[in-house]
């Protein structure tokens, strides 16, 4: 087991750099007044090129990615992040582009963008996407400066309440907050859906918009989207979709052709981009042809043949310093033109197949709350014996021993032992009747030997942390261990 | 099937029995007939990978390859191979968020060193695990102000910030309710006396300055700290990390959040991201710094092991109140970060200025030689300055890029007004050779 | 001190205490002065990683890229991007031969899969861990055949075997002392009785043929393997592995050594390697086949394991009557046809053979009708045939290239007499577009 | 532990590849002679893109490399492979070449060949260079090829015997015996270096040569050399230089100053080039000025300031298809143009001091045979209690269970226990103080819990293995398995 930490392999004098030596005479940056200059020297490493290579390699070894095995995370869509991808994002044709380059020296770039905006349009049904920002939260945030735009701009000055259902994740109500709206809570019914009949009575003149996601955070679809639709631009507000769940919809339907007006996607999850442990991710957003105006600002447009970088009077503003992670989208258009039309519609289905048969060969060893077809992800809550005491955490710690991700727990918050999974169509049947092997295993051992699984992991790199103190006294660098 | 599929028909047969349905379509027989989209996507047909590689090949030969004299945000810093070949390890690349620490120690290990590194540059005690770009870090650090100042919502501006971040500030500041006011610049600097005379009304919660600014000149912030901490306001500075080892530190001006922009530590220019963010403040302000944080602790049988922590702030437990939305962050540009910092190290990063400050001030003094050029403001810089030109600026430009270099960039599309200015910037990377072949192509114009 | 060297001076300083020596110099006082260097050697100074960058890419400008209708023994087919993101993995990259199997079942079950993957193409039994490339492989035949036959040392080669085989055969026999003599051509095939009569002799070991041969052609080495045999020599066919998905397999056609290059398993074309010879035979000549090999074990647990075995062969035990002096493989690029094999598949490797003769015989029929070509030889090809020309071949040649072609190659430069005519090559990876560009850039000389 | 063979997730009807559409009408390869077709399938794997890269993950998770650890490997050079050598390798611009493309079309491709060959001229103080041999046994060949060829031009057609000494690397007899060649052994004196005395004899009109690396397997420098050179060239052979033991040399002196007359460079060792697994490598061979005109086929030269491809008449004839490993090549001279003459000339110092600071660290715990200042290598003969029963192998498998490869073992045979040590120029003083402390707790284990040792591995992905049965009976492949 490596346990070092870099600075614990630096040793003065040391050096992991090359760089070219300066050719130009006198100048020396101590020529700057001394009341500029930094008094001492940071604790930077002192480390061989060799160090760092071990080390980080090293480092690498303590984690878990979708290529070391399975990753049934819900609600993250952790599907193949095809080799491909990475190649042609890391084309130096592209990635020495200076962002402030001129755009008639910049076509090829501003194409990929033009055209994967196009892309995502066409594949949700709504008019126009900007991708400059810079993750699904990003996303929702600019999709939600949007929705208060357009009303504002309509001089609808009082709609500065958001409705959203108490399954959302939990960045919606964040993003509304840090945009300036109240929330408004509407509940679910019994199947997990949006009660229609609770959302009638909170839709007034002061409502900005819903947020939802379809699929739910439950993998339910809500059926009566249309309906809800209409009550909600009757009322004057706007609908918006969070693109978290959009993995099961591709070859199914629409987000805009169920009446959302705004909506943002995330490329790392439906479009195949990696999660590099947290990010980089990008969050377009795409909105109805009423609202395009409002898009931030820098824009990409094509006019003729040509690419062209515009920014816009009515635009929320900026919310990014160029176009937002461009070689992201690289990866993004890259899986779209791979796939093409004719494999693009199968990610849905295939996507929902998988995720019906784990809940279908799972579903006597661990409590299903609700019933049915579910799209790309579904609930458990909890062990379906409810005797062992062994909870959510405990299977959850209890698959690492066995080479697997945990699923998503603890949410959605509906349920108090959520065990949240989601295949995606990438994974084989073969190694979903694998994981069902084990997970019907961790049940089995729940019953017999509880404690094995109460005390999991076992074979993990480390074991169970203690995170309370982590919090109580956090230290947070390396001078204060 | 597709090779991203890996369902046979004997598979989808199989799983569509136990499931107990009869077909892939009946799995969607909920969705209303109304929204069911049965058309085929208006989408280009599916290229093989030899397709794809010559389609991006063709895309690539339609940009521009340049010898790089611009900065103004994005810097043409060198980015070691070692770098782009260890983040490409699935076991850093492929990953998620690590909700489970117990397999996910590598990318916590790897944050905790680059919170420890961001601490080292900027002197500040505590870091998060670093936010998308230095824009919306510096808008962040603008709502940890406002909250910390409770009943006082007006953020100050410097107008020597960059413009890009200013306009992402103003653009989050406007949502959330937060005003803006901008602090006058004299002669290329901050205006003292501009920013005591909009403290004086006692309603100021934050202050916002840059290190270098936008003209690339490194201000002298004497009796900036003091005069904010009067007002009981804070002081932030969005600084270049880069510049750091050498120029004084945010700490070290008495600022209490540091917030910028990581690109400049070795990222490739990726025509304008992903690049990361950081953003630091005092031991006092832990609590107010969004975004996710590691922190160090210990597993059952005592081992030193890192995590997340300080989870249980606003945006997760009073959600509504959020004063960020922030639930990633941008890991992997984090992870650049720290192996390009472990590389250079004391030495080198200093390195990197010393060739970046001797090029910039060759070029300088070369450029004002010809007779045509004077820096707009006499202040010091480190890597990047703005020189007012009789010559035709728009056509300098062109000319410049017709000869393969970009830059200086025209001072007019920063700060429209500057009609007759170039903000030019000299990396490291810069030979003399590029620098006399610029000046010569410039002095053809002179 | 360097980047590649992690000694301070103060390591220096106590490594040389321990060691007992003043100085560095000191490890090195044995030596005899009139021995020592110590001048300073006459190359470059030292480049830091973004010169050395741009060196290359300066270095790589002055290559040109053209589309590749030439084979000749490189062939342009799809190389997938997982191999070389794979095979860049530093466990299988850094790694040595893997002398200790406990920490190099990485290696060696690749090598398994490798020698499977080799015998499902060939047919044959046995297969080694490969060789350098399919030259030497071939040289590499001709030894077991000459070691298998004890008395007899002659060889017999086909004309139509690829001369750059030849040429590497001829070296390889000339220094061991085997007698090398040439199987006629007739009309583009080996002709059966020029080899009767020379087996007639009673005194040849070996018999070497290709398939495809150096024209393209698909022989039908009907009749071969009998009359080799009945001589008590062996058939040695060196055949294209991408072809064997769909051709008769040397197993097939009676063959007792297959041997090749893998180069056309997905391998960049590299300006000529590293490529990867193959060498595979039946059971029966197993203990003669040179080169590491990798057999299935257990270890002491009962677990299925790989190991480097049959090392107790000829050149370890009985070394100075070496039949080989091989000692290592091309392990990296065997890893590289088992992924590409492992990506393609049944159906894949088939569908690239499918599309290679399709356009193949597209741009053959095309070239016939301008009117101005004609197969040299009347016999079937699957992505390469030699055609000749009333045109003027210098001229085509270098006109294509001079529109960015490359190919078909001037037969000349493999058979000296043949003038008028030129090899041409179709894989997967050339459009209908490009054949056509092609086609209308000769049509203009026609 | 992942144990599955690639056949064993394979799965009718699965793909893992994407192949243009071919567009060019009724052509179809089953046009083709029935004859000429192959009958059945072979049985190749189908399985998903995401089932191989995951497969080959985990099957490379059961390496180890120089980026896991440190590899002592004596006589193998495991040094640092450099990053950039792989980026700089994997350049479009030389990786998409064909071979027989044109001279005037590859200028920057035949530049790097020829400035790498002038540059190992340079080190090696050697006339001319081809970079043509694969690895250094196949340049060992060539060298000797060149060997022959350069008495047979000159008739002297009875020089068929080659001297090699007793402590020589095995592949030198062997390549010998594949060139015609006949050996003759000559024995060490008792510090491990060519008796001069037992040479002379063996001087006659017979012999070919002499094959040498100096400093010798023991890492001992061969003081005599000028002596011995003077011997073989006064009897009118040539002296040969296996350059497998070049990098103690670097910056300290060069093999053509010591008479050497043809030597064969390790890319792969000296020149950082990665090892990858037993290949491939690249064995350039260099000649004094008298051997140039037998320099194998083809050849690159400069004329004026082009580089041309040419043939020689004398040549010995083509060892290789083509230009050899070019892509290695590249790697090497990026190393040199790195490193500069100012930091080549301290490896060999460098590497030095590392070997003889383990080696004077550990030789209390493990018997030192030869005493004195080694240079890039030494060689212990087991371990310095003779009385534990624990055994060179055991020592070696030990190691590995703490993390490291192991030493060369075995290997001179000179001693029946040889622990062959070569820690290379890139390996920190921590990492040798690491495995000093680690060599010595094996070297206590054997003392106090010998059945540790004699039982290790315990850790490693399998444990020791049955090789006799491999051996007895040979499973080659899945099919047999």
């Amino acid at each position: 087991y490596y346990d070092k930490l870099i600075f614990e392999i630096s040793k003065e004098g040391r050096v992991g750099y090359t760089l070219p030596k300066p050719d130009f005479g006198k100048y020396s940056v101590n020529d700057l007044p001394e009341g500029l200059l930094r008094q001492d020297t940071p604790d930077l490493p002192e480390v061989s090129e060799l160090d760092v290579v071990r080390h980080y390699t090293n480092v690498s070894n303590k984690n878990f990615g979708v290529e070391t095995g399975f990753y049934p995370l819900g609600s993250c869509t952790m599907k193949y992040n095809p080799k491909i991808n990475e190649e042609i994002a890391a084309l130096p044709a592209f990635s020495a582009l200076h962002p402030m380059q001129p755009a008639e020296t910049a076509q090829g770039a501003l194409k990929v963008y033009y055209e994967l905006a196009r892309s995502l349009a066409e594949i949700s049904g709504l008019a126009e996407f900007t991708l400059n920002p810079f993750a699904g939260a990003h996303g929702e945030l600019t999709g939600l400066m949007l929705m208060r735009q357009y009303h504002i701009k309509r001089g609808d000055m009082n709609r500065t309440r958001v409705i959203v259902p108490n399954s959302a994740h939990g960045t919606n109500p964040a993003s509304a907050a840090v945009c300036g709206l109240e929330i408004v809570e509407v509940e679910s019914t019994p199947e997990g859906t949006i009660d229609v009949e609770k959302l009638k009575p909170l839709l007034d003149e002061t409502i900005a918009g819903i947020m939802m996601t379809n699929p739910n955070t439950l993998g339910i679809f809500e059926k009566e989207i249309l309906e809800i639709a209409s009550l909600v631009h009757a009322c004057g507000g706007l609908l918006y979709y969070d693109g978290a769940n959009l993995n099961p919809l591709l070859g199914v339907c629409r987000p805009g052709d169920m009446g959302f007006d705004i909506m943002h996607i995330n490329l790392h999850k439906t479009f195949s981009t990696p999660h590099g442990g947290g990010g980089p991710g990008s969050g377009p957003v795409g909105v109805a042809a009423a609202l395009t105006e409002f898009l931030p600002n820098p824009r990409v447009k094509k006019v003729e043949d040509r690419y062209v970088v515009e920014t816009g009077d009515d635009a929320i503003g900026s919310v990014s310093g160029f176009f937002g992670n461009f070689a992201v989208m690289m990866r993004a258009y890259t899986y779209i033109l791979s796939l093409g039309k004719e494999n693009i519609r199968h990610v849905g289905s295939l996507a929902t197949l998988n995720a019906n048969y784990v809940k279908e060969s799972l579903k006597q060893d661990y409590y299903l709350p609700i019933e049915g077809v579910c799209k790309h992800e579904f609930v458990f809550d909890g062990l379906a014996d409810k005797s062992t005491g062994v909870t959510t955490l405990d299977v959850a710690k209890r698959l690492l021993d066995y080479g697997y991700h945990a699923p998503t727990i603890y949410f959605p918050l509906l349920f108090h032992q959520s065990i949240m999974i989601e295949p995606t169509e990438t994974e084989s049947k073969e190694t979903l009747d694998e994981f069902i092997g084990v997970m019907k295993t961790v049940a089995r051992e729940a019953r017999e030997n509880p404690d094995i699984v109460k005390s999991a992991p076992h074979s993990t790199p480390v074991r169970r942390l203690d995170e309370t103190t982590a919090a109580k006294k956090p230290i947070l660098r390396f001078k204060d261990l | 099937m597709f090779k991203y599929f890996p369902h046979t028909g004997a598979d989808i047969k199989e799983m569509l029995g136990r499931i107990g349905v009869g077909s892939l379509d009946d799995l969607n027989a909920e969705i209303p007939a109304e929204v069911r989209f049965n058309k085929e996507y208006n989408l280009p047909v599916s290229m093989s990978e030899s397709e794809v590689r010559e389609y991006f090949t063709r895309l690539g030969n339609e940009n521009r390859s340049l010898t790089v004299f611009a900065g103004a945000g994005s810097y043409d810093h060198y980015a070691p191979s070692v770098v782009s070949q260890l983040i490409s390890r699935s076991e850093f690349l492929t990953a998620y968020t690590p909700y489970q620490p117990e397999i996910s120690q590598g990318t916590l290990q790897y944050i905790f060193e680059f919170q420890s590194m961001i601490s080292e540059l900027t002197g500040m005690e505590s870091c998060n695990a670093s936010m998308y770009d230095g824009p919306t870090a510096t808008a962040e650090a603008m709502f940890m102000a406002v909250s910390n100042a409770k009943k006082r919502n007006k953020v100050l501006v410097s107008k020597t910030v960059n413009p890009n971040v200013m306009r992402v500030v103003k653009t989050y500041a406007f949502f959330k309710g937060v005003e803006i006011a901008e602090i006058e610049e004299k002669e290329g600097v901050t205006d003292l006396a501009s920013m005591k005379e909009l403290l004086s009304a006692g309603d100021v919660a934050g202050v916002i300055v840059s290190s270098p600014n936008c003209y690339g000149i490194v201000e002298d912030y004497s009796g900036f700290s003091e005069a904010v901490h009067d007002a009981k306001a804070l002081l932030i500075m969005n600084a270049d990390p880069s510049t750091l080892s050498v120029l004084k530190t945010p700490k070290e001006w008495g600022a209490d959040i540091a917030c910028g922009d990581g690109q400049t530590l070795g990222m490739p220019l990726n025509f304008g991201g992903p690049y990361v963010g950081y953003l630091a403040t005092t031991k006092e302000l832990l609590r107010k710094l969004p975004g996710r944080i590691v922190g160090a602790t210990t597993d059952v049988d005592g081992k030193r092991a890192f995590v997340l922590t300080l989870q249980a702030r606003e945006q997760h437990i009073r959600r509504q109140k959020a004063n960020s939305n922030i639930c990633s962050n941008q890991s992997l540009m984090a992870l650049y970060v720290t192996i390009y910092l472990a590389l250079m190290g004391k030495k080198g990063l200093r390195e990197v200025n010393e060739t970046s400050y001797a090029g910039a001030h060759y070029l300088c003094d070369e450029l004002i030689k010809t007779g045509k050029f004077s820096l707009c403001f006499n202040h010091p810089f480190l890597k990047e300055f703005a020189v007012k030109t009789t010559l035709n600026v728009d056509k300098l430009y062109k000319k410049l890029l017709d000869n393969g270099i970009l830059g200086g960039i025209p001072m007019k599309q920063l700060k429209p007004g500057m009609d007759n200015a170039l903000l030019f910037c000299v990396t490291e990377k810069r030979t003399r050779a590029e620098i006399d072949r610029l000046v010569s192509l410039i002095k053809e114009e002179a």
